[in-house]
């Protein structure tokens, strides 16, 4: 067959299981919910199109400041993820050599391996009034009484931080990997202080995994259901929790695909201004993730 | 014929050994899915009433849905063994579930919402002792509609008689709800899942919640300082149902199954195991001795009475409590 | 084996202004192997000295050291008169130039040169004077701007050499810097480097397994094997008196042949191959009467033609057949064999081209002056 | 920084304890819900009661342990089963798309390329509600033009395998993508030069260099498949696979069973681990995570 | 600019036995620019074939046709007297060595050679028996079993050629198969390369931009610049009578030295410098009085001396001073300028190493024989 024709065929081939997949499971279905979202029910099983749904988040303050809440706990989630992982990054990535190095490594991808669930479930055993920490730090007189560790923001926090660890840690490693150590040595010989270098070599080199981990994290936050249900308290309010909410338990799937689409789009809209102010493109971060 | 039936229902209500009966007997297999209200709801209307051929909704959370999403098929009540039901509970879920003239569930447990108490370290008798300062920080409820209709109560007015008119229903919620807000910094958590709050309670965490009668009796089995107590303002009565899905496909199973679990010894079986009481006539002669004295001192006479049944909820109520529920969890 | 200028701890007080680095009795192991094995030596002030050796001889780990990034298991390194024990890579009046040059790809052509005049607190006009100035100097003027990624590969070169020379090192550490780059750049470079390093006057320490570099720039070469030093000496010393084997064999081209020493002259020997050419050489070192011994001979040392006429007079000469005629321009070589042992050789053909239209199967004569062939110890 | 610049003690020793703390920090959880799963009692939860193996092997009329839990097990078969079904799509839909974006040019295939990366980052929640809707619609639209019911299109396994296949799918493109990229193509001249054909030059050279990077998008599918919960919750019908299962449980009665078939998810994806490092030399390391 | 054996489509016919390949006025455009442009040539049965030019002069794109890998736009390539048109590149009679190999990595030795083999069908005890004799042949007996990492670069080399000659083809593509490897290594191999086509009596066409390699090992060699042959002949047709400016410049080492013709002689011409320095030399092409016009002189062709004694007799003598001297033992150079312009000459060393102890700022002598300098139109 005539090569110019194959490769013709070849294309086609290989696109169609693309664009069933991006069509029928990631377009279409948000085209869909989009479509939902501007409807209104008019009478029983009658729908109508409206914008009530998009007014209600406008005009109920409390949707509002939950994604707000939201938003918010997920930064804050994503920057002490950062904060935590980069260290460990840079360790596995600069400092262990051949095993120890691959060991750490499925040492960070093993609780990830195990679900969220079961995660979660350890958190709650640890931190409970009656649990294990409690039961540690009263029984080395640090507290005279049970503490409560569970259902606070914080709690909150340690939850996402933890099931966010590794979609940090690994676009970091890899992203560190490729820096040339001789950079850093040249650096060094040439002066520069630890601080210095890692603010004007290190970073600007890691700045792709950087922002391909924290966007990840970030949207997993935001998006996470588990961890502010089960660990979070009576003020654990969570956008996904308000959307599930009017999916399951209130049934107005038209306010729940609203939602869904604010926080799909609000949500993009911070991350493609954070990546606007730290100038990166979205394509090329995914890909160093 | 079809081997299974996939039946969705609350914990408990299926214990294996009469699962295994059923089996046994039919040589139908049970896949059980635990799930509440909402979720069963929400799953039939997501599946257009596929996916089950069973459901147990409580009998107030029929009629609406019905209309709403017409996610059930009517019964056929002439392959139920009527015999097998306390007449009055089939006659007022008959009434309670009838849609267009089609009847749509025959009862099964009943039970009721109410206080579970330690009485060594509260004295709670009704709803609004849940705000008292002295439990501050011990007690817990969920954030569901049964909780602002308990208030309501408590505040001394009758939501049931607002049901029909959404305004005053509206007014009410929001009273409700600002009481249920100035509540909120006594509570520990809301609960959802039935464990967490069976978890708080016996491990002391907790003091005092509202909850289902059931899950006052277990703790009380293993510690008697637990009591589950009929609210003075009322405690709420509830009947959890059969339903068929729309589109399950399996009905000669399902009628199989309620037939079978209608059966006295069955059904004691059954309500044993859910700690609540049947619809089965001569099912309550069956039951542990130890329910039966749990429930007579829950219930004394004038708390029988006073016992307040939840009718069938019209549409749009929802949205109203939704809206009160969400405005509670979002205050600080 | 002599290292010329060994510096012992005693003597190096003395003559420290002459010497920018030397080192003393420098060691490093790793486990039991010597990487750098008690290595003695100073560089001259303002001279180019190269380290030559095999992959894996110890160079690197030598220049880390200096550098210090690696601490000697023993010994001493006096830069300038100071002793460097304890003191850090970023306090050592020396630079660095990484095989890959290590430019930062994150910063200018400017930014880079800058970095280390920053971190002195140079900062504003001093500084922007001073790369634009050392810009000039390494023929790059107005470049600041330009991205690394803009650079060819000799540009690269020539930034990461200035951005070290911008800090006036006293002593500017290369650590094969050329290795990365083609053939014919190579060349451009090398008489480049050479010629920076005559106008700046800065010490370069230069490594390298290429011994054409290291001829080619040099002051002095010291050449480098298993963690020693085998000869140090000028370019010139290296390639016509050579010390030892190693080095014969390792600076140019060599035919090396083995036998025996069959007759002592003075300091010249007769090595009698296996297959008994008896040839004359310079004895280097201890080697005696009945010793097996390496004899090296250069290609270019050896007198070919086409008749024995054509060879000079009153050397004995050989009769050779040709194997093959390697024509290369300038380089051209014919490998033949020795007419009755079967001895191969490798001869350079004259530079005119005389000999351009040799065949292989052709018979030529050689012969070459014993003083031009080196004998050692096997 | 690097081992070969010279640090303060200090600095090398802090680095070193918060990396330890770090990996105490990722375990503790696992940990404590191992240790749990020993106690004898009834609730997961502390306090300790001491010892017993009943959560794995009791079969009384109270306690019931892992391996007699029928629901337990068959929970386990279906998430099996799901992964198994997501790992084989996946890993093939990702190969195709590897080859579609690195090997074709075609109008628009940046933003086929794009839209690719997306499903990382659209929270699992929403995924799942999309997917759901936009099937029902499908479903109710057969339904009421030609009365025909497409089960597949209700919630039920293969829309669970549709909801996670969707994001999945991604990571497999990405990890492969990036093994393809790498890949030289010389190689597949050099083959085609030898006198292989098209197919043959595939299935030599091409497929054998990608085994280790679809073995390692297999082996990630495979897990993330099982461990998913978010996307899952919206789209199971009435076989639940095991995360789901468990959340009821954890909602309306759990006992340490759950702790059990927990250390057994752990012993198990550890065990996977180790094989993968042990057949390649290497450790397993996802795109993107 | 003549090109030797330039086949027309007509001529090739009667010849076609005696030529492995014939390119026919093969092009090939990137949008306008032509990478090959209308070649045309042919390749004798048994031959070593080089293709010698710079990088992007369109070799790497002209082999691919010859393997079809890339169609021509125009022309046709005829392969043992068959016309290549529509035959894809598994069912050509050629194998092609890559650049960095190619050498198929999740195989061993053995299966790699024997993958050409199976994909005819060639199987079982015939093909082992095959591989076994080809790695013989390469001098890699018994290595069937190693992987390809274990492997040095010299070894994947010829594993990479058996790969190929194991099926037997009428040609053996080479695309600068040397690149990858360290100098000392790439010496080596093209001495191997060139023995092993001797022996297995293959066509090889061989492209390299390293004059080095293609003057050593080829028996013709093409010069390519710009998508078109500058050249082509024998190595010694190259370097002694380069018909182009490009190829004196290309080939061998060089001295160009702008100016204009002042004079001419039958065939050779005097060149004055801008600086006024006149210098003879041949004349190539059309090149004549008044005209600009670059003359080329070889270092090596250049008499050195430190008195106008030591130069040949009869030849016209320039003194100089010493710029620089390039030590490099058998390829030293010196740099200097003529006394009295400043023209800047590189003149090559003796290999006696006579003239060794140079130094810069010393005055030498030079001269040369006009016949060995060639001067053509700018
Ligand atoms: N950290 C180390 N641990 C163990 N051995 C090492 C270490 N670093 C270097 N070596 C060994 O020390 C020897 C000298 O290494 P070095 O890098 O100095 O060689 P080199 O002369 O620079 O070689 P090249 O020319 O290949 O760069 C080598 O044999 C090397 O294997
Ligand atoms: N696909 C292409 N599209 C456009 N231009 C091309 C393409 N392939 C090659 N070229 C151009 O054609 C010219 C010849 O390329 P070719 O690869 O044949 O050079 P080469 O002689 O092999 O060079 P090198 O020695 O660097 O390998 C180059 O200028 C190159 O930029
Ligand atoms: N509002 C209706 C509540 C129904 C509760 N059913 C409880 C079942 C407990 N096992
Ligand atoms: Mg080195
Ligand atoms: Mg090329």
């Amino acid at each position: 067959m005539d090569v110019a024709a194959h490769r013709r065929w070849m294309l086609l081939f290989l696109l169609a299981p693309a664009l069933l997949w991006l069509g029928g499971l990631v377009v279409l279905p948000h085209v869909e919910l989009a479509l939902l979202s501007l409807q209104a029910r008019v009478g029983p099983g009658q729908y109508a199109a409206s914008l009530d749904q998009y007014r209600t988040f406008v005009d109920e303050p409390l949707y509002w400041n939950t994604f707000v809440r939201t938003a918010v706990m997920s930064v804050l989630a994503t920057l002490f993820t950062l904060l935590l992982a980069f260290p460990a990054a840079w360790y596995i990535a600069k400092v262990a050599q051949g095993r120890l190095k691959m060991v750490m490594l499925v040492l960070c991808l093993l609780p990830f391996w195990v679900s969220e669930m079961v995660r979660t479930l350890g958190w709650l055993i640890l931190l409970r009034e009656t649990g294990v920490v409690s039961g540690l730090l009263q029984a080395t007189g640090l507290a005279n009484q049970p503490v409560e560790l569970l259902y606070h923001d914080a709690t909150i926090l340690v939850g996402l931080v933890y099931a966010s660890l590794l979609f940090m840690v690994i676009p970091l490693v890899n992203s560190l990997e490729s820096l040339d150590d001789s950079l850093i040595e040249a650096a060094y010989d040439l002066g520069g202080s630890t601080a210095n270098i890692v603010r004007r070599i290190v970073i600007p080199h890691a700045a792709p995994g950087i922002a391909a981990g924290s966007i990840v994290v970030f949207m997993l936050c935001l998006g996470n259901y588990l961890t502010p249900t089960l660990l979070g308290g009576k003020d654990s309010l969570w956008f996904t929790e308000q959307i599930y909410t009017q999916f399951i338990t209130r049934f107005n799937w038209n306010q729940g695909a609203a939602f869904g689409f604010l926080l799909l789009f609000l949500s993009s809209l911070l991350v493609w201004a954070g990546l606007k102010l730290t100038g990166q493109r979205f394509g090329a971060v995914m890909k160093a993730s | 014929q079809d081997k299974t039936l996939r039946l969705i229902t609350w914990a408990d209500y299926v214990p294996k050994d009469v699962m295994e009966q059923f089996t046994k007997e039919t040589g139908i297999k049970v896949e059980v899915t635990l799930s509440n209200n909402e979720e069963m709801i929400s799953k039939l209307r997501a599946t257009a009433g596929a996916g089950f051929d069973l459901a147990q909704p409580s009998q107030d959370r029929i009629a609406g849905p019905q209309a709403e999403f017409g996610i059930y098929k009517p019964m056929d009540l002439s392959k139920i063994k009527s015999e097998q039901f306390i007449p009055s509970m089939l006659e007022a879920t008959r009434l309670n579930t009838t849609v267009g003239g089609k009847v749509y569930a025959v009862p099964h447990i009943w039970g009721t919402d109410g206080l579970v108490v330690n009485t060594k370290t509260s004295k709670a008798a009704d709803y609004t002792d849940l705000c008292a300062a002295e439990n501050a920080g011990k007690v817990s409820m969920r954030l569901k509609r049964p909780t602002l209709i308990a208030f309501a109560f408590s505040m001394g007015k009758n939501p049931f008689a607002l049901y029909s008119d959404a305004k005053a229903y509206g007014a009410l919620m929001d009273d409700v709800g600002k009481a249920l807000t100035e509540c909120k910094k006594n509570v520990k958590f809301y609960w959802d899942g039935k464990d967490q709050l069976l978890a708080g309670m016996r491990s002391g965490e907790l003091t005092t919640a509202m909850m289902w009668d059931t899950g006052g009796w277990g703790l009380n089995k293993t510690n008697p300082d637990i009591k589950f107590v009929a609210p003075k303002s009322g405690a709420l009565g509830w009947v959890d149902t059969f339903a068929l899905p729309a589109k399950g496909k399996n009905d000669e199973a399902a009628y199989a199954w309620i037939n079978f679990n209608m059966r006295p010894e069955i059904a004691a079986k059954v309500a044993t195991s859910a700690g609540n009481f049947t619809a089965a006539k001569g099912g309550d002669a069956g039951m542990d001795p130890v329910l039966k004295k749990q429930f007579a001192d829950s219930f004394p006479e004038a708390a029988l009475k006073n016992i307040k049944w939840y009718p069938a909820v019209p549409a749009g109520i929802e949205d109203i409590e939704g809206r009160v529920l969400d405005r509670i969890k979002a205050a600080k | 084996m002599t290292i010329a200028p060994a510096v012992t701890a005693a003597a190096a007080a003395d003559r420290a202004g002459a010497y920018d680095l030397q080192i003393q009795t420098v060691r490093k192991r790793y486990g039991a192997f010597a990487a750098v094995d008690d290595l003695s030596f100073g560089v001259r002030s303002g001279s180019f000295f190269s380290i030559l050796g095999p992959s894996g001889c110890g160079k690197t780990t030598l220049l880390r050291m200096i550098a210090g990034f690696i601490a000697p298991d023993a010994g001493d390194i006096v830069i300038k008169g100071q002793s460097m024990q304890g003191v850090p890579p970023n306090r050592r009046p020396v630079n660095m130039v990484f095989q890959h040059l290590a430019l930062f790809p994150m910063m200018t052509v400017g930014e880079n040169i800058a970095y280390g005049l920053e971190r002195r607190g140079v900062k504003g006009s001093t500084a922007k004077t001073k790369v634009t100035d050392m810009l000039r100097r390494v023929g790059l003027p107005g470049s600041e701007g330009k991205r690394i990624d803009q650079l060819s590969g000799g540009q690269k070169q020539r930034v990461a050499i200035a951005r070290s020379l911008v800090l006036e090192p006293a002593l500017l550490l290369l650590d094969e810097p050329l290795g990365a780059l083609d053939l014919k750049l190579r060349e451009h470079m090398k008489v480049e480097l050479k010629q920076l390093q005559a106008e700046v006057g800065t010490t370069f320490v230069y490594i390298t397994h290429d011994q054409s570099e290291a001829l080619v720039m040099s002051d002095q070469v010291a050449v480098m094997n298993h963690g020693r030093f085998e000869q140090l000496g000028s370019p010139q010393d290296l390639y016509y008196q050579p010390q030892t084997a190693f080095v014969a064999g390792f600076v140019g081209h060599n035919n090396r042949i083995e036998g025996q020493i069959e007759t002592r002259n003075g300091d010249q020997v007769l090595l009698r191959t296996g297959g008994g050419l008896g040839l004359w050489a310079q004895r280097v070192g201890a080697v005696d009467q009945g010793q097996t011994a390496s004899l090296f001979i250069r290609p270019e040392a050896i007198e070919i033609g086409r008749s024995p006429r054509e060879l000079p007079a009153g050397e004995p000469a050989w009769s050779a057949t040709v194997q093959a005629v390697l024509f290369d321009g300038g380089n051209s070589t014919v490998q033949v064999q020795e007419a009755r042992t079967g001895t191969p050789l490798q001869i350079a053909l004259p530079l005119t081209g005389r000999l351009a239209d040799l065949r292989a199967g052709e018979t030529v004569h050689f012969s070459y002056q014993p003083s031009q062939a080196w004998c050692f110890a096997a | 920084m690097i081992p070969s610049l010279p640090r303060p003690a200090i600095q090398r020793y802090g680095l070193a304890a918060f990396v330890g703390a770090f990996f105490v920090f990722l375990f503790v959880p696992l940990v404590v819900v191992a240790v749990f799963a020993f106690n004898n009692a009834d609730y997961p939860t502390p306090p300790w009661m001491g010892f017993t193996l009943d959560w794995f092997f009791a079969d009384s009329d109270s306690r019931t342990g892992l391996l007699h839990d029928a629901e337990l097990l068959k929970a386990i078969g279906v998430s099996a089963w799901v992964a198994l079904w997501v790992t084989v799509l996946s890993v093939v839909v990702g190969t195709c798309n590897a080859f579609l974006l690195e090997r074709f040019e075609f109008p628009g295939k940046s933003a086929v390329a794009l839209l690719s990366m997306v499903p990382l980052v659209i929270p699992g929640v929403i995924l799942g509600i999309s997917i759901l809707a936009f099937a029902s619609r499908i479903a109710n639209f057969a339904d009421a033009t030609w009365g025909l019911e497409l089960e597949f299109l209700r919630p039920g396994l293969p829309l669970v395998i549709l909801g996670q296949f969707s994001y999945i799918v991604t990571i497999a493109t990405l990890t492969i993508s990036a093994s393809l990229r790498r890949f030289d193509r010389t190689l597949e001249e050099a083959a085609f030069n030898l006198g292989a054909s098209r197919a043959a030059v595939l299935w030599t050279i091409t497929l054998p260099y990608l085994r280790p990077s679809m073995i390692g998008a297999a082996a990630m599918a495979f897990l993330m498949s099982f461990e998913n919960f978010n996307t899952t919750l919206m789209l199971v019908g009435s076989d639940a696979p095991l995360t789901v299962l468990m959340y009821g449980r954890m909602r309306e009665g759990a006992t340490p069973v759950l702790n059990a078939v927990s250390l057994f998810l752990m012993v198990a994806s550890a065990l996977l681990a180790v094989l993968l490092m042990w057949r390649s030399g290497r450790a397993p390391r996802p795109k993107a995570a």
